[in-house]
């Protein structure tokens, strides 16, 4: 339950902290960090406007993607403390969870008949498509190096391998998290959520039609997202075994540091060209192979 | 004994379907049909809880050397149970479907499709019941003939008709690799049965064997690159057929090469490695040619290519954690194979089902001619939402538990497995994952293209729901594809027991036990999420009621004479991954240049279209070379009396000449 | 008793020619059939025993002669509907000589002495003849000339090939000896001298099996005899040249030359299945196309022959079968041509709505001669590989089922083209005739039992074949 | 005197070969029925007379009349007299029968036996080898016939060649060849146009 509480409350800082860090990184003040917040619950003050073309997947979408992330949170452990539900394999299902989210987003902008909608939900649905194997690669080698298949006890045995090269590994499985993330989230170098042309969104071009309490269950999910990936870099990077109090200062100290990496990405990196970034996201791919070989070493498979 | 002749009773009676009047046709072949189900159900029903019979038909004189023996064990009352359950549907689905055709077609035609029907579902029943070669060559083939009756069933189209008879052909072609491989075991056992191959595999290598049946099977089931008949069959035939076809029918050859596995011996590892690259080439190459199809009912043809392609990934895992002595491997691999065969059949004949009916509303299988169908026809478009989320894996739906079975089979087979072992297992996995993500990219497609949106065509646009009778069998479906996802353990227990009797892997508590602790854990999480969507839309609903709606146009970015063909159609969608895939797919453009000259464009057509490959090098182009061949051969009926002589004389002097040469 | 056969028939084609009336000429024909079935029951019973000292009832002949016996009904009455409007003279002609023609098959059977059979052989020629002349037109003339030159080319070889069967035994009257006084002698001859006088019988009897080297006539004669009359030419009287081959074939068989033969009769068989597979892929002419589906089934059994072991069964059983669906076929093309007015493919099409139950018979027919399953062909083709699989024939199994696959989708393509499609061109649009169903049933009749054949092999019959093969080699 | 006959009957065989005229084939069909009618009276001892007479009847009265008598009516009828050749010209038509000669000669030497007359046998072989060589190489009908009636004259000396004696059957089975030729000239000769061959409607 640790897990889940931790991971919505650092939902909460997550955006701002992002925000405050461009402005600064770009000289400015900035707003305070529950900034995003009050956005969203001035957005749950208006009342929404549908298209006409729209049909009942358009008004549910957002509340399925949000289902699916709170869904998703419940799988992840936090140091030793279990997850809600943990057993075998659960990392599929969060993989799952997630995919089942967005192919409503996906069909919810089509359902907008706009094409603009439509041009993001092709490239949204081709990016989350190639990364897929980034991920189970990435989860694989955990399975592989620690003979487990559950999150929680992977992570608790993470370290406890007595291996010291296992750090090596673990940065080549944070920094790919990162990049995953990114994609996920749709943030650069993949997309740039301030970007101000359609033609060039791929997130924010299929929301385009949402409005009022929709939009704000949008905007929730994405935070929560972050957060939710933010916990699992944590959990890879942070050994388990050490007091809570220690945990949960680290915690918000990964997450933090997390969310500032994607501030000054987005503010001193420019965004793919959109047809780079197949490519872009491919090398994750080759990197999680990497990772791979890396565990096939240090189990000394290969050797 | 009473079961053989009942059963022996409804084959006989079959035969009246062309006596009965054309108002009774349909309701007699339904009679029919719900008593042979409820006899077979109740035989595999009773195998699976208690001790197997064996029920003797007295068809087959010993002058052939055959007896035709029904033996029920528990792999063939598995597949009995999926056979009916489809059949059944497809055949409820069937009333609805075949209604406007009644005006075009007199009686005999529906006599003909009926008892095609009938005899598809009793020679797959007889299929997976019959051990004996001759017999089983026999109903394999009049399966093959009965359904090929089933997709010429709108015959005047010469296209179909090619289809269906180059389908009849590959069939043929695949049930003589069957035959020679029968004809083996026999010469070196004596017996030509599926109990002989024990015997053979037990004295001879087992891979040639193996190989021989597989090619036969996997003709049927639609392995890449011997699925060439699939795509084409399957959008021919009338939906309710292809439904049939697509969810069970291909199935025997999965149940063929699961039926030679139980009784192999050695060559394991290779044997599973080869079935294990075959079905992640077939996953994989199957989804992305579904991706760039146009045509509905060939898109989800290609999908099945795909799913056969899970199974096999299944299968093949199986077999190697047989090879490597790793019980758990095997249990899962074999157990979410086999459950995919179970699933697939439930979701692929639901979506053919909703193609037909689709076909019926909008007069078109082209999906850049559809659209926004939800409005018009919502409960298909729920129906094939709840198919496409089952197709492509995601939770809560059925799809997602046979696929999660494999998944965990592949990561726990990981730790502690030899260099090789884990690079084949980590590929496999990838590929898996890459099948799931592109089958998400294709149904986001298929599902927002057809149904979502502003329609593309005048038919689309005034389309009408199908009828009752063709809606409630499909509701069915969708609730048993629920059910599967959300009470797994229930459904997978027996599965476990199935596997470990056909393939006796001992009985494996820890892992059994683990698997339906964790499924149930999966239930939990499929139930906690039902219910929080439950609440967010219930919140929702009350917040809204509390808040100003109104509608109004899609935004158009300022641009305010939006038209339905500006939206993205399933080309444009398909546009960047067809950028990747293109040396795969070979996606041919035909578009007419402007020209310098040309200061008024006149209309132009774009043409886009995607051939098999593997069709047009393996298939199409070597059969051309040899019948153009042939036809070069025939040329001595010349209608000259000297020449018809001529032949015989040179005849005898060539045989003469060998003869003296002691030639032969 | 056979005396009294021969006589009667003989002089019932004889009266028929100058028979007043129809009617008359109906009685004829029945009573005919009648003294044919008769023939059949008294042989059935009498198996083994000779009469006329050059006739025997053998296994081989009691079958064959059952099958003529069971199509006779049939054509009889098939020929009835189709020379209904002809003169009565034409119409008396015709009788006569169908009359004539089952007799002499009938003797052609029986026959235990090769000159004997070779004569009957002969006859069947001259009696056929007629009947393919029968429509007086251009081609028909043609197709008898062709038939009747080539056929007794052939056939004057197949006579020096028994006289060579003389030179071994050194007397004259060799070939005038039984089969069975023969055998013995045949052991310690000269090799070159059986391989010789087996290669002059095969030739020689090919015009009339239809078999590869002088198949070329029998094409001809199908496409313009009657339907009734090419049902029977492709059926009967195929078997009669079958029958004088297998005789010579079972003679020869204890000796050495055995694999000759067999290399032989393959070589001839896959040619010929060649050549149908060829034909078939270029057919636009329906009877023509079943004509080929006929020199593809002889094929067939000829390379059954060659191939020995469990080929001889399928042999017999694929003879019997074909005849059986084959001339179903055949009496279908007569109704069929009463409602299209044509055999062209292209000018051919929507029977199925014109006639179903003729469309179901064509279909039905097609699976069976195509041996699918649940065609009784299936069994025999079955049997076939087996044989080749025993003697490890590879090359020849691959060859055949290559073929054997052209050949499936030649045929049903065709076939079910003209059952469903619309024509491709009408050329002249004549109203298309009206036939009763009824006309179909003896048709189906026959198919039913090629398909009851794969289920259920009735012990008679099985055990009839077994004895017939029962002196060749195992 | 019987090898003088049957030198003889080689040469007419060799004389059709190069033959250029119907009429001379006409002869030549007439000369061969009277030589076989001596080689048969000359051969056949021991064999008994009505035998003989029906021997003697087939050869003069069919082989060495009607025949020739039929074919010089069509021959008149169609008003044709030189033969026309197809693409063989005489000259290599005469080179292949002497190789036929040869074959046979060689055949009969292999297939040498104690209860055959061997030059009969090669003779008989030789026989045969024209009648084919006539019908595959011959255009017209006409031709056809004679090589037809060259292939009965074949089967007729084989059947001396056995033995010295005839048996009945045998004598049965050449007349109803010969029956059947006479038909076939009869019958056909006279309706078809045989100075032709446009026989060519039936063929794929």
């Amino acid at each position: 339950m640790a897990g889940f509480i931790l991971i919505a409350v650092a939902a909460f800082f997550f955006p701002g902290v992002i925000l405050r860090t461009k402005s600064i990184a770009s000289g400015r003040k900035g707003p305070a960090i529950f900034q995003p917040w009050k956005d969203i619950a001035v957005l749950l003050r208006k009342g929404s406007v549908f298209s006409d073309t729209t049909s009942l997947i358009f008004r549910i979408a957002p509340s399925v993607t949000l289902a699916t992330i709170t869904g998703a949170m419940l799988l992840l452990p936090f140091a030793e403390q279990k997850a809600v539900l943990s057993f075998e394999g659960d990392f599929i299902l969060f993989a799952y969870l997630l995919a089942l989210g967005k192919f409503f987003t996906i069909i919810a902008a089509l359902d907008t008949g706009s094409s603009f909608e439509g041009m993001g939900a092709s490239r949204e649905a081709l990016f989350s498509m190639l990364v897929e194997p980034a991920f189970f690669i990435l989860i694989a080698t955990f399975a592989m190096f620690t003979g487990y298949t559950s999150f929680s006890v992977i992570f608790n045995h993470f370290f406890i391998t007595g291996n010291d090269y296992v750090l090596i590994y673990s940065i080549i499985g944070a920094y790919l998290l990162v990049q995953i993330a990114m994609v996920e989230n749709s943030r650069l170098p993949v997309d740039d959520p301030k970007t101000h042309l359609e033609l060039t969104m791929i997130h924010e071009v299929m929301i385009l039609d949402y409005s009022g309490f929709d939009k704000a269950l949008i905007h929730v999910g994405t935070y929560l997202k972050f957060a939710l990936y933010g916990s699992l870099i944590y959990n890879l990077v942070v050994p388990a075994g050490w007091n809570v109090i220690l945990q949960t200062g680290l915690f918000f100290a990964v997450q933090a540091l997390f969310a500032m990496v994607i501030g000054f990405t987005e503010s001193f990196r420019a965004r793919n060209k959109m047809n780079k970034n197949p490519k872009f996201i491919l090398t994750l791919t080759s990197i999680a192979l990497i990772a791979f070989m890396v565990i096939l070493i240090l189990t000394e498979k290969l050797a | 004994m009473f079961g053989s002749t009942a059963f022996l009773v409804i084959l006989a009676l079959s035969l009246l379907v062309f006596a009965v009047p054309e108002w009774l046709k349909y309701y007699f072949t339904l009679g029919l049909l719900v008593a042979g189900i409820a006899l077979t159900s109740s035989w595999s029903t009773g195998m699976l809880t208690g001790a197997g019979q064996a029920y003797e038909l007295p068809l087959f004189t010993a002058a052939t050397g055959t007896r035709m023996v029904l033996v029920i064990d528990n792999l063939s009352a598995f597949f009995i149970l999926v056979v009916n359950f489809t059949v059944l549907i497809g055949f409820l689905y069937a009333r609805g479907y075949l209604e406007p055709y009644k005006i075009r077609m007199n009686a005999l035609r529906f006599s003909i499709h009926y008892f095609s029907y009938l005899w598809l579902w009793i020679s797959m029943l007889m299929v997976v019941m019959i051990r004996d070669g001759i017999a089983f060559l026999i109903v394999w083939e009049i399966m093959a003939l009965s359904s090929f009756f089933l997709v010429i069933f709108d015959a005047e189209e010469r296209s179909i008709m090619k289809t269906g008879i180059s389908y009849l052909i590959q069939m043929h072609v695949g049930m003589f690799f069957i035959l020679v491989a029968f004809l083996l075991v026999q010469q070196d056992t004596g017996r030509m049965s599926f109990d002989a191959l024990g015997e053979y595999f037990s004295r001879h290598r087992n891979l040639p064997l193996f190989l021989l049946f597989f090619a036969g099977f996997a003709i049927k089931a639609g392995f890449i690159p011997l699925h060439t008949w699939l795509p084409e069959a399957h959008p021919a035939a009338p939906s309710h057929v292809s439904g049939v076809m697509s969810g069970v029918m291909i199935k025997m050859g999965i149940y063929g090469i699961m039926r030679v596995l139980a009784s192999m011996q050695s060559d394991l590892l290779i044997t599973g490695v080869i079935i294990l690259i075959m079905s992640l080439v077939s996953g994989v190459l199957g989804v992305m040619m579904a991706i760039v199809q146009h045509d509905l009912k060939r898109l989800l043809a290609y999908h099945s290519i795909e799913n056969i392609g899970i199974i096999g990934i299944g299968i093949g895992l199986g077999v190697i954690g047989q090879a490597t002595g790793n019980g758990a491997l095997s249990l899962l691999g074999y157990a979410g194979g086999l459950l995919h065969v179970l699933n697939h059949s439930l979701f692929k004949s639901l979506l053919f089902f909703n193609a037909g009916s689709v076909y019926h509303a909008a007069h078109t299988r082209n999906i850049e001619q559809t659209g926004g169908l939800m409005k018009r026809m919502p409960w298909t478009a729920i129906l094939f939402l709840a198919g496409s989320l089952a197709i492509c894996g995601l939770p809560p739906f059925n799809g997602f538990i046979s696929e999660y079975l494999i998944y965990m089979g592949m990561f726990g087979s990981l730790s502690g497995a030899s260099l090789y072992h884990s690079i084949l297992i980590v590929g496999s996995i990838a590929a898996l994952s890459l099948i799931g993500g592109l089958a998400i990219f294709c149904f986001t497609k298929a599902f927002g293209i057809v149904f979502l949106g502003e329609p593309r065509s005048e038919e689309a646009g005034n389309a009408r729901e199908a009828g009752r009778s063709m809606i409630f069998p499909q509701l069915a479906t969708a609730a048993l594809i629920l059910f599967i996802g959300l009470g797994s353990p229930l459904v997978v227990k027996p599965v476990f027991d199935i596997v470990t009797r056909t393939w006796n892997l001992g009985s494996q508590p820890l892992v059994t036990g683990a698997f339906t602790a964790n499924l149930a854990q999966i239930s939990l999480a499929g139930g906690i999420f039902v219910v929080t969507l439950a609440t967010l839309l219930l919140y929702r609903r009350y917040h809204l009621s509390r808040h100003v709606v109104e509608t109004g146009p899609t935004w158009g970015c300022g641009y305010t004479a939006g038209t339905p063909k500006q939206q993205y159609t399933a080309t444009s969608f398909a546009y960047n991954y067809n950028h990747i895939a293109k040396p795969l797919l070979q996606t041919r453009k035909e578009i007419e240049e402007i020209g310098e000259d040309e200061i008024f464009p006149h209309r132009r057509k774009f043409l886009s279209h995607s051939d098999d490959l593997f069709k047009r090098n393996l298939v199409d182009k070597p059969v051309d070379w040899i019948s153009g061949l042939l036809k070069r051969i025939a040329v001595m009926q010349t209608g000259q009396i000297r020449h018809y002589i001529l032949y015989a004389f040179v005849f005898m002097l060539i045989v003469l000449l060998l003869a003296m040469l002691k030639i032969i | 008793m056979l005396l009294l056969f021969f006589i009667v028939s003989l002089a019932l084609s004889g009266v028929t020619l100058i028979s007043g009336s129809r009617g008359l000429t109906r009685a004829f024909a029945l009573a005919f059939s009648a003294l044919l079935i008769a023939i059949t029951v008294h042989a059935w019973f009498n198996i083994g025993n000779t009469e006329l000292t050059w006739f025997t009832y053998d296994s081989t002949a009691v079958l064959l002669l059952s099958v003529l016996t069971l199509l006779t009904l049939p054509t009889v009455y098939h020929g009835f509907i189709y020379t209904s409007d002809d003169a009565v003279k034409r119409f008396n002609i015709y009788h006569s000589g169908l009359i004539a023609l089952m007799t002499f098959m009938a003797g052609a059977y029986l026959a235990n002495t090769m000159t004997v059979l070779w004569i009957f052989v002969e006859a069947t020629t001259l009696a056929v003849a007629v009947l393919i002349y029968h429509d007086r037109t251009e081609v028909a003339l043609e197709a008898t000339w062709k038939y009747v030159f080539i056929c007794s080319t052939g056939i004057a070889l197949a006579y020096l090939g028994i006289l060579f069967l003389g030179f071994i035994y050194g007397r004259g009257d060799a070939p005038s000896l039984s089969f069975s006084s023969f055998s013995h002698v045949i052991s310690n001859a000269n090799p070159l001298y059986l391989k010789i006088a087996f290669i002059f019988v095969l030739v020689g009897f090919s015009t009339k099996m239809g078999l590869f080297p002088m198949h070329t006539v029998t094409i001809d004669a199908h496409s313009v005899a009657p339907p009734p009359v090419s049902a029977l030419i492709s059926t009967t009287l195929m078997n009669v040249g079958f029958l004088a081959i297998y005789r010579v074939y079972t003679l020869f068989s204890g000796t050495p030359v055995l694999s000759f033969m067999n290399d032989v009769l393959i070589l001839a068989g896959v040619l010929s299945l060649l050549i149908a597979a060829g034909y078939m892929l270029k057919a636009k002419h329906l009877k023509r196309m079943l004509a080929y589906s006929s020199l593809e089934n002889m094929g067939l059994v000829a390379i059954a022959l060659g191939t020995g072991g469990y080929g001889y069964y399928a042999a017999l059983l694929l003879i019997v079968l074909h005849s059986f669906a084959k001339s179903s076929l055949f009496y279908q093309m007569g109704q069929l041509s009463r409602i299209l007015h044509t055999f062209r493919l292209d000018e051919s099409g929507r029977y199925m709505k014109l006639y179903p139950a003729g469309a179901m018979v064509l279909m039905t027919g097609m699976i069976c001669i195509l041996a699918i399953p649940p065609s009784g062909m299936f069994i025999s083709e079955l049997m076939i590989f087996r044989a080749m699989v025993v003697n490890g024939q590879w090359l020849v199994m691959a060859l055949t089922v290559i073929l054997l696959c052209y050949i499936i989708y030649a045929m049903s393509t065709r076939i079910m083209h003209v059952s469903f499609s619309s024509p491709r061109n009408e050329s002249e649009l004549l109203q298309p005739g009206h036939v009763s169903p009824v006309e179909t049933v003896s048709q189906f009749i026959l198919l039913a039992f090629v398909i009851m054949i794969c289920f259920w092999q009735p012990p008679f019959l099985t055990d009839l074949i077994s004895n017939s093969i029962a002196l060749l080699p195992r | 005197m019987v090898n003088y006959l049957i030198v003889l009957f080689a040469v007419t065989l060799i004389y059709f070969a190069s033959a250029e005229r119907l009429s001379t084939y006409v002869r030549l069909v007439a000369l061969q029925g009277l030589l076989l009618c001596g080689i048969a009276v000359f051969e056949l001892k021991e064999v008994n007379l009505a035998n003989l007479l029906f021997i003697v009847a087939e050869t003069l009265l069919f082989k060495t009349m009607l025949l020739p008598y039929l074919l010089s009516r069509i021959i008149r009828k169609s008003g044709v007299t030189k033969v026309h050749r197809q693409a063989v010209p005489g000259f290599y038509l005469l080179l292949f029968s002497i190789a036929g000669l040869l074959i046979s000669v060689i055949l009969a030497v292999i297939l040498v036996n104690p209860f055959i007359n061997s030059i009969y046998l090669a003779i008989a072989l030789f026989t045969l080898l024209t009648g084919l060589l006539l019908i595959v190489t011959h255009k017209l009908i006409i031709s056809h016939l004679i090589g037809f009636l060259v292939v009965e004259n074949a089967v007729f000396l084989f059947s001396l060649a056995i033995g010295n004696e005839m048996p009945m059957l045998i004598n049965i089975g050449i007349l109803l060849d010969i029956f059947v030729g006479v038909l076939i000239l009869g019958f056909f000769g006279l309706r078809l146009k045989p100075h032709t061959n446009e026989l060519t409607m039936l063929k794929d």
